[in-house]
């Protein structure tokens, strides 16, 4: 199980609200007249609509049984991951203003899409992340200061992916849809595939952006599952933006669409309502443990930040974008249900605040205090076995360094 | 003359490029809006239109195939990498088409196709964004690989691999992007293909290219103060290399040191000390010795400090050789 | 227009059958049950059935009218197209055995979609092949001296492709179809799409195999061509065999169907019913000419010959399955329809023979005087501008042979 | 003991390994039924069932990328790639992800998958099939990369990688498949890591791998005719380099030279040539001299005799280092 697991929490009402976004809207922003940006159209699964309602709709019936299983605990724990890792992003974008990290990630606005399908995994499930899946890692019980120290430059990834079934984050955009392939035809070889043993059959899950479909790789997985009847989910978490490009440029259909070209079903859920991401990711992974192979889960969202903290999302897309999406928060809508059908108090949200700002000072201190790693250690992981050419330069180096140190 | 950055060097040079040949065509994930991560595409979509400065999708073989299709209807792409990191989805097509097209033709077919990659490390990045593949392209027949140092270079050089009709590996230093320097505009293109002195010195030739040119030169201004004169040699071409230049040099100093930042093992030093150890045997009074990145992927950034060649260790191979 | 244009024939009924195919059946062979060999289903467009008779069936009727325009001259010059391109086959593997090719890809069976495909384009249009478009290639008017010259390797595509706008053929599976949508994208760049000007607005074709389908290059072009909406026709042969693999192991569905995923249309069609093929081709390159987007076309043919001459289909298939096809044979049928028609006469189809008899004398003599390239010529067109190396390694080279021509 | 072609040979060792152990699993195209199409994975389908042999979709990345998961989940893939120029689209997946896989999880990954390749020309074939691109690899850090030359070796060869934790890039040189050999296939594996002393000589060392070792030995057998004892060393491993067996030739016959298929270019002699240069400075009379391909994409077949280095090739250049 993991470490971050579900805590349950008290009773009643909402109090402050602290969804913690980027930039502020300027009056001038607003006089942008607002476009119609899409609101993901009826054949999104939606069952928590944005004012924290709970709604039935035609496509969403089918999986309306996962989310009744869910218990109020189940939903409070929800509630509790979404805040935290809300708070953890925060926490990190600060961390990087302040020079602490190299670069920084944002998954502002995703929470509901990463924790509502991280949920989703069984611990003998395995997942794949892009480098923006921190609430995914967060439902593995990956200690979010593993994220920050690759972001902060002292490693590329400091946890062992076998401890939580979490894999490295990978940067090269889509490459991990294969892998996640590969591992699902190696559970298949195991037979850990339609035994009908709940602890046995094993799905993977694979994370990828919109950008992420136009690369032959993604093509690729899908073809190899799908021959293959792979058991794997694939998660495209759309954001609108691949960094300064929307949607239009890497396809003119709607994404989920994309499995049909390769013979499987492909699903929209509305990205934002974490019961709906929870119930369609359940369903998915279901289909694939038992046997039935791979699905296309497009989770419909917002970036609501930058790309990274690199980048400068002024230059391309409108405020009035953001704002039409800001009344879609994750966050907001379960509260704003857990509140209304009194499955929560303000006790527990109290609560939550507390613990993310505990989390935040674990997350602030962990990185401050950081060690770096010693220049020798570069040396230590490239081969398994014995390779003289790395000995020798790292015979070279220490004596090189050792030379500094002697006073040279 | 005009002070510029490289990067708005490599911005001005496609401009002039692109006014002057309505052929020239920049392709690439987010150059447009966004100008391309490092901005040098800035302002050319909205002057030039979204037909001739392309927001791609995210799929760098589709970007590097494509444009080897606009090519042969007769446009010259740029294509911009968005790291160095990122080309591999294109090697393909880089290898096995842009390479190999106009000798498969027998030569009616050119493709007179650019290829930007930013190259190198030294700014902070994860992962994948601080590679120096430069070997992969130098040692493919076909190809013609470059890396420019400095602000002119950089805009009449993105100005003359345009108007090369072989295709181009175009490398820019991006760690050395905002540096500053002049930049002569008057003229035509010049010198790319060729290596350039970039200071004289008589007591062991030291050469580079890209990102590490400043290094050395750095490094011979502290050599100076020691009263040792080094000669530094910006290669400007890796493919092909200009050999005659660096032989009269070793010639003259009977030393040579390379520098650069990609793993030694097969790097452009392993090339450079093979022929001119070849052409110089009797003239050198020291092995050729190579400093480079160590034989390991790139490190984490906080490692990377010690993993790239800096001024110390370019020192260190020097005395090395004239110890010999 | 190309060289090797149709040309007309004469009057009334069939005389010998010359389909030249190559393993003969043993009795052996013969005693396996004869399986179902997928028919196409009711997707698939045809014309033309098996026996030779016209046929309109519900999805071909939207084809009908580019059938209906083809005149008697046009169905003769298709026969004589089938028939050609199919002696220069049968000759070039006879040129092989006897070792005068290094390798050779029959396109026996696939000639139809070939010829249908090739036919339909213009003058202005421009084809990308793989290594196997022998009838294209023809139709755009390339001596066939040219392919085999290619097989014989004296070089590595000896035609200049913007003569006949037929390109190189490719061999790197899947990559011409990037180029064909690079270059589609050139057109609309020069105006050359929806003018209305029959003989200005241009389409591209690009061929490529059923196996090809799994390469993420395929999938790329189709996302470069649904989101720029390039006149580009993917034109996809499938023969049921990417050498020894069947269809099963590179998709579960219709390969058609894949266009659906990329949100343009996909067409299955009868890739043995020369009309159909023509018909189906015809109006996607006008949809393509005139702004319409890319198309996906499926030919559904069979490969009748081994993949080339290396291989060895005995390891991987049943020879029922070859029977099967056999009775589908796209000459055959159209032989049966012109003469049943009443369309073309034995004068005809004996001229036909001659004509293609003369064609193999051409194709075996020009094959044998073939000459080989000099040594010094592969350093000739490496590169355009002055290259050092190649330069010095040239001069070297013939200072080397002459050392030898010398007496060395 | 057996003779064996270097084909069969490798075919027993797969069997051998797959026999020893169940977590090895083949992977590639038409490598099922039909055995390959050098029929090297023959009735290994049959014996060891789909699972164990899988005829992939056609798709290099998709091949290497899923291996790659296979790994993770415990696997030791097995990947061919049908031809040597086929391995391009796979090109990001080795160098990203294969070789560092392991550093970028601080060692608690290991990728112990093998990406068998069929290597160089000589057979005849159009273009893509005989290309030498083992230069990409050995300049890639967390890659091993190999080259086997006879039976013995590859029989035991295969096993040596598939046993060994990194991943290795295996060579099979295919112009030599037909090649029979002694293979005693007692004991355990041995030697791939290493160079081998094919011949004995004091004279000349030439050094060479895969197909080009029989053209060397040929030439040191002409060679002995005129009283010429060359040593010929078989290198084996490309990366790492074994240059304690090539100094202690060098530093007794104080000459060598370099042969392979690939361009010379950035080839493997620019690095042996730079490395034993600087190992052996003192000792080498003459410049290490290359012979390899010429700097030009592979030509058409009926060219490749003049492309390739031959044995007059080789002994020209013997006689050019002998002259020094
Ligand atoms: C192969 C490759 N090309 C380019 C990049 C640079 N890059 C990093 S993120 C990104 C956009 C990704 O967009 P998307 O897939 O939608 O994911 P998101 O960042 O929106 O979560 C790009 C182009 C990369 N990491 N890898
Ligand atoms: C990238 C690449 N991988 C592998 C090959 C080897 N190869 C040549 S043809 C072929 C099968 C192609 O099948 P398909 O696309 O169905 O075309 P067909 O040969 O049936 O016409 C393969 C695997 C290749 N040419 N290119
Ligand atoms: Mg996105
Ligand atoms: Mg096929």
């Amino acid at each position: 199980m993991s470490d971050n697991a579900v805590v349950g929490g008290g009773a009643s009402a909402a109090s402050s609200d602290s969804t913690g976004r980027g930039d502020a809207i300027t009056p001038d922003d607003l006089a942008v007249p607002v476009p119609a940006v899409g609101d993901g159209g009826p054949e999104m699964v939606q069952m928590l609509n944005p004012e924290g309602q709970r709604v039935e709709t035609a496509v969403s019936a089918a999986y309306a049984q996962y989310a009744a299983e869910l218990t109020d605990e189940d939903l409070r724990g929800f509630y509790r991951d979404l805040t935290l890792i809300r708070r953890v992003d925060t926490e990190a974008t600060a961390l990087q203003r302040q020079g602490e990290l190299g670069i920084w990630a944002s998954l502002l606005g995703q929470e509901a899409a990463q924790v509502g399908s991280g949920r989703a995994l069984k611990p003998q499930d395995y997942a794949f992340p892009t480098y923006r899946e921190h609430g995914v890692a967060w439902c593995r019980g990956v200690d979010p200061l593993n994220l920050l120290g690759m972001f902060r430059g002292v490693n590329n990834g400091g946890w062992d992916p076998n401890e939580k079934n979490f894999h490295l984050y990978t940067i090269i955009i889509g490459a991990q849809t294969l892998h996640a392939t590969g591992y699902a035809m190696g559970i298949q070889r195991d037979g850990d595939v339609g035994t009908g043993d709940p602890d046995r059959d094993a799905a993977v899950i694979a994370y990828f952006g919109d950008g992420a479909t136009a690369q032959g790789d993604v093509s690729e997985a899908f073809v190899f599952a799908g021959v293959t009847n792979a058991p794997v989910v694939f998660f495209c978490q759309n954001n609108q933006w691949a960094i300064s490009e929307p949607n239009e440029r890497q396809t003119r259909i709607p994404l989920y669409q994309r499995a049909r070209g390769f013979g499987f079903p492909g699903i929209r859920v509305d990205g934002n309502d974490v019961l709906a991401v929870y119930a369609v990711t359940k369903h998915a992974l279901e289909e694939a443990r038992s046997g039935q192979g791979p699905t296309l889960i497009e989770a419909w969202t917002y970036r609501m930040g930058a790309h990274t903290t690199s980048d400068d999302p002024t230059k391309y897309r409108v405020s009035a974008d953001v704002e039409v999406w800001k009344l879609r928060d994750p966050i907001m809508r379960l509260k704003a249900y857990l509140a209304h059908e009194g499955k929560a108090d303000s006790a527990f949200f109290a609560a939550v605040e507390a613990e993310a700002d505990e989390l935040a000072v674990h997350v602030r201190e962990g990185t401050l205090s950081m060690p770096d790693p010693t220049g020798e250690s570069m040396f230590d992981h490239v081969y398994v076995e014995h390779h003289p050419l790395l000995a020798a330069e790292r015979e070279q180096f220490v004596a090189y360094q050792a030379s500094f140190d002697g006073g040279h | 003359m005009p002070q510029l950055t490289i990067a708005k060097a490599v911005t001005n040079g496609l401009r002039a490029a692109m006014e002057k040949d309505p052929k020239v065509v920049l392709m690439g994930e987010d150059i447009g809006k966004l100008g391309g991560v490092f901005r040098v595409t800035e302002g050319l979509q909205k002057d030039f239109g979204e037909d001739r400065v392309m927001d791609t999708p995210l799929a760098e073989a589709g970007i590097v195939g494509t444009a080897i299709g606009m090519a042969l209807r007769g446009y010259r792409p740029v294509v911009e990498i968005q790291f160095d990191g990122f080309v591999y989805p294109a090697f393909d097509h880089i290898i096995s088409q842009v390479a190999k097209m106009r000798a498969r033709s027998l030569g009616t077919i050119r493709l007179p196709i650019v290829i930007r990659i930013p190259v190198g490390g030294g700014i902070g990045a994860v992962e994948h964004h601080s590679e120096s593949n430069e070997a992969y392209f130098a040692h493919t027949a076909g190809l013609r690989v470059v890396c420019v140092s400095n602000a002119e270079d950089a805009y009449w050089g993105i100005q003359q691999a345009i108007e090369t009709d072989d295709p181009v590996i175009f490398y820019e230093p991006k760690r050395r992007y905002w540096d500053k320097g002049e930049v002569d505009v008057s003229g035509a293109s010049r010198g790319l293909f060729t290596a350039a002195v970039a200071r004289e010195g008589r007591d062991c030739t030291v050469v580079a290219y890209g990102p590490m040119v400043k290094t050395c030169l750095q490094a011979a201004e502290a050599a100076a103060e020691e009263d040792k004169a080094l000669e530094v040699i910006d290669l400007r071409s890796l493919s092909p290399l200009d050999l005659d230049t660096l032989a009269a040099s070793v010639e003259k100093t009977g030393r040579l040191v390379v520098v650069h930042e990609a793993s030694t093992f097969l790097g452009m030093g392993a090339e450079i000390a093979a022929s001119i150890t070849q052409r110089c045997f009797y003239h050198l009074e020291a092995p050729v010795l190579r400093v480079g990145g160590y034989n390991l992927p790139y490190p984490p950034s906080r490692l990377e400090e010690e993993f790239l060649p800096d001024l110390d260790r370019v020192l260190d191979a020097v005395d090395r050789s004239l110890a010999f």
